[in-house]
């Protein structure tokens, strides 16, 4: 019989096959050109942020006392700046310092926020109770109010942001995370571990973890974006990264004030920054549609 | 003669991720004033597609009509659109969903749902409305009705929304009333209650009703004429008596052959329809049935799709063999010999060995809580006092209406739940209190087949590795190549390619992800499996496959089984023994035969009735006693018998005292005061 | 349902007793020492000491935090170092412009986003559908800051329709306060209103496929009356929950719009307090803020109970 | 360029500028600014001279600086002075009365210089006791003679109602300023205005000519320039060098710059050079600094308006500077080779600390490439405001940034900064002859001993000690629209003003 069955489900196995998980990921994912454009983009800013030296014409930091505030030109084709750097090569090394902010901050938040999840989720109870309250509290404070208290309170500079924007992004973290763990663990397949006596810990990290990676890879995705925005913002408050070092968000504030004259100076740093954000935005988007199991196809 | 719906050559295609789905793909069929028309045909088949075009009930994108012609009344409905459409749906042809839970609106009153498709086609003003839907609703049986019109779908049972579903379908009188799968989700007693008051309203209004289902038996007791859907095609149609009496088409053959029966001689192999239905992605024009079909000839390959031909009468069959009737049990011997004959298999259990497990005066109850300090206000006592044993080496099946404690037992007894009171003793330890480190590695030695083959699959871990899972967490294999060689071994066990190891949950069938789900129990060899309801997500052409594969190991590997259902055909199928459960209690236990056979508590007699059989010529002879009304809720649980208000011979004294459960004759026991007393005089 | 909003009470109060503990902590650390600030840079040390005596600085921590939370409950949120009024009635005073201005917004994102949400719901993949979808895409990406410097490029100096800047109570003088008001509440309600169109068009999806929707069909009704009456009610309850986010994030955007339309509200308050190292007022304006967001959470909680009858009645 | 259709009725033909004609009565006066005072009324606590201009309209003093920085009597119709009897008496005006309906007199003052003395302001050091001498005379008496007191009272003492402070209570008197100004206190919004409204008692017959003056607090350095521009306000304060830049680019505004040198701000570094560990402490190092920056390309290209470079305390134009010193003309050689001869030939590293509240944010990185150049490798280190004033009470690394306002009366402020006794910068070396020459010209009882005393400051702080690196003062430029008339911005002391014979032509 064992034999047997096994030859008539081969016939199945073709077609079974087919629709390939990694292939319809892909499709769905691709199927609109605004997410080519946007994988494009961000592409392009990884790539100037690793490569500025060499894709840069200027050093971001030389200033040029004969070209200040230069209309833009052949030889600074976005122009220059106050002191007379050219904010071309400035907005290529200022995609380091977005892409900086981006990525650590959005891996501190979603490392401190999923596993406060878990943990949360996991043990229930008092625990859960202690840390979703506390999440609940810094949810209660607007991000930004709590970057801004965060900063004033730990001091500016790139690496204070970072830290800064991680942390007011933990509470969506955890809560996310919360939620997936709770959903899972209720699952079959956790039942299914638990009544084999597999451990908490092992059920959390082989199971309940991957399995509540599709919201959370739309939720770093989305949240690139949302540090970048903030960095911009704390920046235009004076409370972000110091003028020396390259960042839009600093660049934005600074060209703010030649915004009747030279609105290149804010303009450009500005489009990068809203241009990082969509494209990290509807690259989100894409995602979460690839990845919902329910939208299987229909696009 | 000209009929009240007549569908001609029907096409709906949908398009999914760029590939064409032919869902419908040539139906013809018609319906006549007054009768019961069935849809029968595994999930997938397209009987629900084919009745909403009808009523352009499609979406689209992704769906599209793409040929054929829906007359109704003379019109075509598929031409049709905008304020005639709407006439059409609700007014002249109504529907009844699958799905009772979700089809209706959560957040509007069932009134409010009603009395809208009233106002809506009988130009009704809103207070004739409001009567005319308490009307309808007694009639479907809700009582105080003037009451529960306000309610919210969430505060009816599942049966209930159902009968909502029903009178709001019925609202405008329709001419036709399409039932997909309404009974489906429901419980035995309760899909019996409504199929017989759907059968009530076609003999008062001369509604016409399409019933689609996949359930045999149903298509037997209340049919007049059956279409079979294979593939997005009729491959047989008749009159229930021509298609049960000589069925024509491999696939309804093979159908029948699959499934179990009430009335089965106990021994009869299940012959299961080998591989899964086909996809309908790029259908090509050859006979869909052809890879499963037994009867296949070399021939069939190269032919067309064969098309329906008359084989006597109104008896259609589409296929190219005329297959006769020695060709079909010339099929079904050879299969079933090609496993060792089980027949008496069932007698060498020896009944008097040991017992495995012991359950004894389990409790569990779950506290309700109240108000602001979440105060306990009382219990619900899902499972109340339950004994029962397991022998070794035998299988006990365990029946009841949903929500009656089955598988609050099950998770007492494995632990998922911290039972309230009582013992459950295991191969002589009792693992009710046990600390849960000591119970670790007892628990390799039982496993749990779950009820969802999808659910319960890590959706994102390999099929080698779900296997052998139990090996790493219990470490029964010292090496990689140890371990390797279990998982394949396991494999192999339940009938699964060991080279499809390194595949994710995804990309296997309902029926292959269901073995998987076996091979993980099996893995660390235990002596006890349960299975929870662990084939009734399974498609019937699938579910013979499990079942055999079941009977096959415990043959194997000597297990027992403790195998929770609510198919009552399907337990009598697998169990030796048979635990029969109403309101968290024990109210039958018996020996298969002496259950099915001799029923004594009238709870069990009801539930039996309930169950159709799929023949038409024994459901005609057959008595339809009904139970009557609803479980009650377990909350407030009756004071006497639980079973007291539904009971047909319940007199005052039954509510006065909770009958014990007690033994009648060898192996026999029930609690009903009535039915004892009977037996000892 | 009582017994639900009195827990729901409960917790928010625990909340905001977190939110106390944070607040405090975080102010800790704040930099330079409140009582120089207030003395500037050349008062002695003796000052300085009699200043913190003065302000309570040199008690332990524990004992200035129950003093201050103390305090808090009877409504008393301290004096300011900067301009030494009480803090109470200088949030008195910026509150209700920030409300204003953020409830106008709040209305004018969901007025304007929810239709929109549903429009593309209902053509969706059409061209109105893609229009909302960018336009949408963007206004999640622009910041707030830039949006505000744009307008007032554009509409004040350029086409001179509104004022630059300032803020008029409505009761005195309307028709010059809503001139005012007019760009701070655009950009304030732009990111909101991107987020009410992307959830409610999702939302309506999500409600479009299940099962009710296609009973209503089958029962003939119109597809305005299946939106409205059908999809729309069920659809509201997550669009109910970004209410409670994008309350968040209006009155955290009110920092950058109060700042360039010059508004005397509670976001200007925190920023210049901070500057000012005024820990006492940001310490109470971040309190209120947070009462306020957690309130509004507690309150759409209990509308969902409106929306939702699974949870109003058990 | 975008305004100029909504300013065209305005636009002044340079004519009109030149000859408007009679003063006009009416109008009100419109100023925003993007700072506000923490209390109106109470000049004792008032920290800073930033707010003097708030409070000139209601709050008046002994005496106002004339164009020329000399101190001209104003509520007092003349002073004597007497450095052998350590006095001063003043004659004050009669028939003044505070907007409560009480007498301005003698007592008046002495209670109003008390209020100085009870605050501990550094201004009033020195005074042993306040003598009435009757109606209208007040004599101070000194400890020691302070050349420079006169100037300080007169400055800082804006006079206040006693009687209205008394009734009233502190609290109240912070919001409600009570003077004998040209206005009086209307209200006060915090965060939004302050408005005064004409006085019509006024003392000076005829005054004012505007019925009321407005300030508008606009913290926004753009928003306020855009205000501006739409004529929401008639004249900006305090606006970035930057942006009065790009609105001097529109004739139709007009810039008005201080060029007295009174109450000027100057911007610089200054090294830690009392840390005797840090390279700054050798002065050849510290000279080196003044070789390696280019402060005049600095000014020209980068600060480019509202700064004129300077190498000395205060504007090169002013009186008090030295003209003998020597100069550090930009030299990258002779700044390496000083560090050579210091013992740093490969330089050195050290920090550069900046903050964010910095007049001009871009100038930490321009020092920073100045002093790569010379080998000396500065790490821009970014500081809050209050840990800055920590710093600057305590001890910091490197350079710090430094900004404070000048006046030409160098003993008086030196000693706020430079001297051992300051509170201020207490991380530099103090060397004993800056000290004495503190000393010496705050003794100084004729104008003649002051003023070299003056120039020898200069020299001993820069040209031989070279204590800190000044790059330059600011002009604080106020924009406002020509036909203010008479505003007297920026004619003496830096942002004050005379509203009360200001006037508006159409
Ligand atoms: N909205 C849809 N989009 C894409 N494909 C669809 C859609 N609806 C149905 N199909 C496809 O049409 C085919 C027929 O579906 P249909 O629902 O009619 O089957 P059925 O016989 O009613 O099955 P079941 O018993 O599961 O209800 C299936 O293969 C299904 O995948
Ligand atoms: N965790 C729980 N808390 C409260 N009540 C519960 C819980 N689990 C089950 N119940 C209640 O116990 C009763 C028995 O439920 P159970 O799931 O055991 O029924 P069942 O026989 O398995 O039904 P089905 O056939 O629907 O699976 C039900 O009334 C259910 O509402
Ligand atoms: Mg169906
Ligand atoms: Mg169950």
């Amino acid at each position: 019989m064992t034999t047997e069955i096994i030859a008539s489900e081969k016939v199945v196995e073709q077609k079974v096959k087919k629709t390939s998980n990694k292939k319809r990921f892909l499709r769905v994912f691709l199927a609109r050109k605004t997410v080519v454009a946007s994988l494009a983009i961000i592409f392009i800013m990884i790539i100037c942020a690793i490569f500025a030296p060499l894709i840069a014409p200027f050093d971001p930091y030389k200033q040029d006392y004969t070209q200040i505030l230069a209309d833009p030109s052949l030889a600074h084709p976005l122009g220059t700046d106050l002191i007379g750097r050219d904010v071309l090569s400035r907005i290529i090394y200022g995609s380091q310092a977005a892409l900086l902010v981006g990525m650590v901050s959005v891996a501190i938040a979603s490392v401190i926020g999923i596993i406060l999840g878990l943990f949360s989720g996991y043990a229930g109870g008092l625990i859960d109770a202690v840390i979703m309250r506390a999440m609940d509290a810094l949810m209660a404070i607007p991000p930004i109010i709590l970057a801004v208290v965060f900063v004033a309170a730990f001091g500016g500079g790139l690496k204070n942001v970072i830290i800064t924007l991680g942390l007011s992004l933990v509470p969506t973290y955890a809560r996310l995370m919360r939620g997936q763990v709770l959903a899972i663990r209720e699952s079959d397949y956790i039942v299914a571990q638990e009544l084999m006596g597999s451990t908490n810990i092992r059920n959390m990290i082989k199971h309940v973890l991957p399995n509540c990676l599709s919201p959370l890879i739309v939720l770093i995705t989305l949240n690139f974006g949302v540090a970048i925005l903030a960095e911009a913002g704390l920046s235009f408050l004076g409370l972000g990264i110091v003028p020396p070092k390259a960042a839009w968000g600093s660049m934005i504030n600074d060209g703010y004030k030649y915004l009747l004259s030279n609105p290149i100076l804010s303009f450009a740093p500005g489009m990068a920054v809203v241009l990082v954000v969509v494209a990290f935005n509807i690259v989100g988007d894409a995602l979460r549609d690839a990845l919902d199991p329910r939208l299987k196809g229909s696009l | 003669m000209s009929h009240l719906l007549e569908v001609k050559n029907l096409q709906t295609q949908f398009t999914v991720d760029r590939n064409v789905v032919k869902a419908v793909d040539g139906v013809s069929y018609y319906v006549d004033e007054g009768e019961i028309v069935a849809v029968v045909g595994e999930s997938g088949s397209g009987k629900s597609v084919t009745q909403y075009s009808g009523i352009q009930l499609i979406p689209t994108p992704p769906g599209k009509i793409a040929g054929g012609e829906v007359l109704f009344n003379g019109k075509n409905l598929l031409q049709i659109s905008g304020e005639e459409l709407r006439q059409v749906r609700g007014g002249e042809i109504g529907v009844v969903f699958q799905e009772p839970m979700t089809s209706l609106n959560p957040v509007l009153t069932i009134g409010y749902q009603i009395i809208e498709t009233i106002i809506l086609h009988l130009k009704m003003n809103k207070k004739d409305a409001r009567k005319h839907a308490i009307e309808l609703l007694k009639s479907v049986g809700i009582p105080d009705a003037e009451e529960r019109i306000d309610y919210y779908p969430h505060q009816f049972s599942g049966g209930m929304r159902q009968r909502v579903c029903i009178a709001m379908a019925m609202a405008c009188k329709p001419k036709i009333l399409i039932a997909d799968e309404a009974t489906t989700a429901l419980d035995v007693t309760t899909q019996a209650q409504i199929l017989e008051m759907l059968k009530d309203i076609v003999k008062e209004t001369k509604t016409s009703i399409v019933l689609v289902t996949h359930n045999l038996g149903i298509v037997a007791r209340y049919a007049d004429r059956i279409y079979v859907m294979y593939a997005g095609e009729i491959v047989e149609s008749g009159t229930t008596k021509e298609i049960f009496s000589s069925p024509k088409h491999p696939y309804t053959i093979s159908l029948l052959n699959a499934i179990p029966r009430l009335d089965d001689p106990k021994g009869r192999q299940l012959i299961p329809i080998d591989g899964i239905p086909p996809s309908l992605i790029n259908k090509q024009d050859i006979c869909a049935f052809l890879p499963r079909c037994p009867h296949r000839t070399a021939a069939c390959s190269f032919k067309p799709a064969p098309k329906l031909e008359t084989v006597s009468g109104s008896h259609y069959s589409a296929c190219h063999e005329d297959i006769t009737t020695e060709a079909i049990k010339e099929v079904a011997a050879a299969r079933a010999t090609s496993e060792d004959s089980s027949a008496d298999a069932f007698n060498d259990n020896q009944s008097d060995n040991e017992n495995l497990l012991e359950v004894k005066n389990l409790k569990m109850y779950f506290p309700v809580t109240k108000g602001i300090l979440k105060r306990k206000v009382a219990d619900v006592k899902a499972v109340d006092d339950v004994s029962f044993s397991i022998k070794k080496g035998e299988t006990l099946g365990l029946v009841g209406e949903s929500g009656c404690g089955k598988t609050t037992i099950i998770r007492s007894i494995l632990r998922m739940y911290e039972p309230t009171a009582g013992d459950v003793i295991f191969d002589g330890q009792n693992i009710a209190k046990m600390p849960k480190h000591k119970l670790r590695p007892i628990r390799r030695n039982i496993s749990l087949v779950f009820q969802d083959p999808f659910s319960s699959l890590d959706p994102r871990q390999t099929a080698g590795s779900i296997v052998g899972e139990p090996l790493i967490i219990h470490k029964l294999t010292k090496t990689k190549a140890e371990y390797e060689k279990r998982v394949n071994e396991l494999f192999e066990l339940v009938g699964l390619n060991p080279e499809w190891k390194n595949r994710v949950p995804h990309e296997f069938s309902g029926g292959q992800r269901q073995r998987i789900g076996i091979a993980r129990a099996l893995a660390s060899n235990p002596s006890f499996i349960v299975c929870d309801e662990a084939i009734s997500a399974l498609d019937v052409s699938i579910q013979a496959q499990i079942i055999n594969l079941l009977e096959d190991l415990q043959k194997k590997l000597g297990l027992t089984y403790l195998f929770v259902a609510h198919d009552l055909s399907v337990v009598r199928h697998i169990s030796d023994r048979v635990v029969v459960m109403y309101l968290g209690k024990i109210i039958e236990v018996a020996d298969w035969k002496s259950l099915y056979e001799n029923p004594l508590h009238p709870y069990t007699k009801g539930l039996l009735a309930a169950v159709p059989i799929p023949d038409p010529f024994v459901e005609e002879n057959r008595e339809h006693v009904m139970l009557e009304g609803e479980i009650p809720s377990v909350m407030n649980r009756p004071k006497g018998c639980a079973f007291f208000n539904r009971c047909p011979m319940a007199t005052k004294e039954c509510s006065e005292a909770e009958p014990p459960l007690v033994e009648t004759e060898e192996g026999h026991s029930v609690a009903c005061i009535k039915v004892g007393k009977e037996v000892r005089v | 349902m009582i017994a639900f909003i009195i827990r729901r009470l409960l917790q928010t109060v625990i909340v905001l007793f977190m939110v106390t503990l944070i607040v405090f902590s975080i102010l800790q650390v704040l930099p330079g020492d409140p009582a120089r600030t207030l003395l500037g840079p050349e008062a002695s040390p003796e000052q300085v000491e009699q200043i913190r005596d003065e302000l309570g600085l040199n008690r332990p921590l524990p004992v200035q935090y129950i003093t201050w939370v103390e305090h808090a409950v009877q409504g008393d949120l301290g004096k300011s170092i900067a301009i030494k009024e009480d803090v109470t009635g200088i949030i008195g005073e910026h509150l209700p412009k920030t409300l204003y201005i953020s409830i106008l917004s709040m209305v004018l994102a969901i007025v304007i986003g929810v239709p929109a949400g549903i429009i593309a719901a209902i053509r969706r993949g059409g061209k109105i559908d893609s229009l909302i979808s960018v336009v949408s895409n963007f206004g999640m990406a622009v910041p707030a800051f830039w949006l505000a410097v744009l307008c007032v490029y554009f509409f004040s100096l350029k086409l001179g329709w509104f004022p630059v800047q300032g803020y008029t109570s409505p009761f005195k003088d309307f028709w010059l306060s809503t001139q005012q008001v007019i760009m701070p509440v655009i950009c304030l309600a732009f990111a909101a209103l991107a987020s009410f169109a992307r959830q409610t068009r999702s939302a309506m999806l999500e409600v479009i496929m299940q099962d009710f929707t296609r009973t209503a069909r089958s029962k003939g009704l119109k597809e305005g009356t299946i939106i409205i009456k059908h999809t729309l009610k069920n659809a509201i309850i997550p669009v109910i929950t970004l209410v409670g986010l994008q309350v968040r994030n209006i009155v955290g955007s009110t920092i950058f719009v109060e700042q360039v339309f010059n508004i005397p509200g509670m976001g200007r308050l925190v920023v210049q307090s901070i500057f000012n190292q005024d820990f006492v007022v940001v310490q109470g304006c971040v309190l209120v803020i947070a009462i306020i967001v957690a309130f509004t959470n507690l309150l759409i909680d209990i509308s969902y109970g409106f929306a939702d009858p699974r949870i109003r009645i058990k | 360029s975008g305004s100029k259709s909504t300013t065209t009725d305005s636009a002044s033909s340079s004519q009109k500028q030149e000859n408007p004609g009679n003063p006009q009565y009416g109008g009100v006066l419109k100023i925003s600014s993007p700072i506000e005072p923490a209390n109106l009324g109470l000049p004792p606590e008032q920290v800073g001279s930033g707010f003097v201009h708030m409070m000139t309209p209601v709050l008046e003093t002994l005496g106002k600086f004339d164009e020329k920085g000399e101190m001209q009597p104003l509520l007092a119709e003349k002073w004597e002075m007497d450095p052998q009897a350590k006095t001063i008496t003043y004659f004050l005006k009669k028939g003044i009365k505070f907007h409560d309906g009480t007498d301005f007199n003698a007592e008046a003052v002495k209670w109003n210089i008390e209020l100085f003395q009870q605050a501990k302001r550094g201004e009033v050091d020195g005074i042993k006791s306040i003598d009435v001498v009757d109606e209208s005379t007040v004599k101070i008496n000194l400890a020691d003679w302070n050349s420079s007191l006169n100037n300080a009272l007169c400055f800082w003492i804006q006079m206040i109602s006693p009687t209205a402070y008394e009734k009233n209570g502190k609290d109240w008197a912070t919001t409600h300023p009570v003077g004998t100004g040209a206005f009086a206190f209307d209200s006060w919004e915090r965060g939004v205005s302050i408005k005064y409204k004409k006085n019509k008692n006024y003392w000076q017959e005829g005054l004012p000519y505007l019925d009321g003056v407005e300030y508008k607090i606009i913290p926004d350095a753009m928003t306020a320039s855009a205000a501006f521009q739409q004529r929401e306000v008639d004249a900006s304060f305090y606006l970035p060098v930057d942006r009065v830049l790009e609105l001097e680019k529109n004739d139709q505004y007009k810039v008005v710059t201080l060029t007295t040198g009174l109450g000027n701000r100057e911007n610089g570094l200054i090294p830690n050079s009392g840390n005797p560990d840090s390279p700054w402490a050798n002065v050849k190092v510290r000279e080196a600094l003044a070789y390696a920056i280019d402060a005049k390309t600095i000014v020209e290209k980068v600060l480019k308006g509202g700064y004129e470079v300077t190498d000395q305390w205060g504007p090169m134009t002013g009186s008090s500077y030295n003209k003998d010193a020597k100069k550090f003309e930009f030299n990258p050689e002779k700044a390496k080779k000083l560090l050579a001869e210091a013992g740093y030939p490969k330089g050195f590293k050290t920090k550069l600390l900046s903050w964010p509240g910095l007049e001009h944010e871009s100038l930490p990185p321009v020092y920073q490439s100045y002093l790569k150049e010379v080998g000396i490798d500065a790490e821009v280190v970014p500081v809050d405001t209050a840990r800055m004033y920590d710093l600057i009470g305590t001890k910091w690394d490197g350079l710090m940034y430094f900004d404070v306002i000048t006046s030409p009366d160098l003993p008086l402020y030196m000693e706020r900064y430079l001297s051992k006794k300051a509170k201020l910068y207490v991380n530099i070396d103090h060397p004993e002859k800056v000290e004495e020459l503190i000393k010496k010209g705050k003794a100084a009882t004729d104008p003649e001993t002051k003023q070299q005393a003056n120039l020898d400051l200069q020299k001993a702080v820069f040209e031989e000690n070279h204590m800190f690196f000044p790059l330059a003062v600011t002009t604080m430029p106020i924009v406002m629209y020509p036909n203010i008339q008479d505003s007297g911005f920026n004619e003496t002391y830096g942002n004050v003003y005379s509203p009360e014979k200001t006037w508006v032509s159409k």
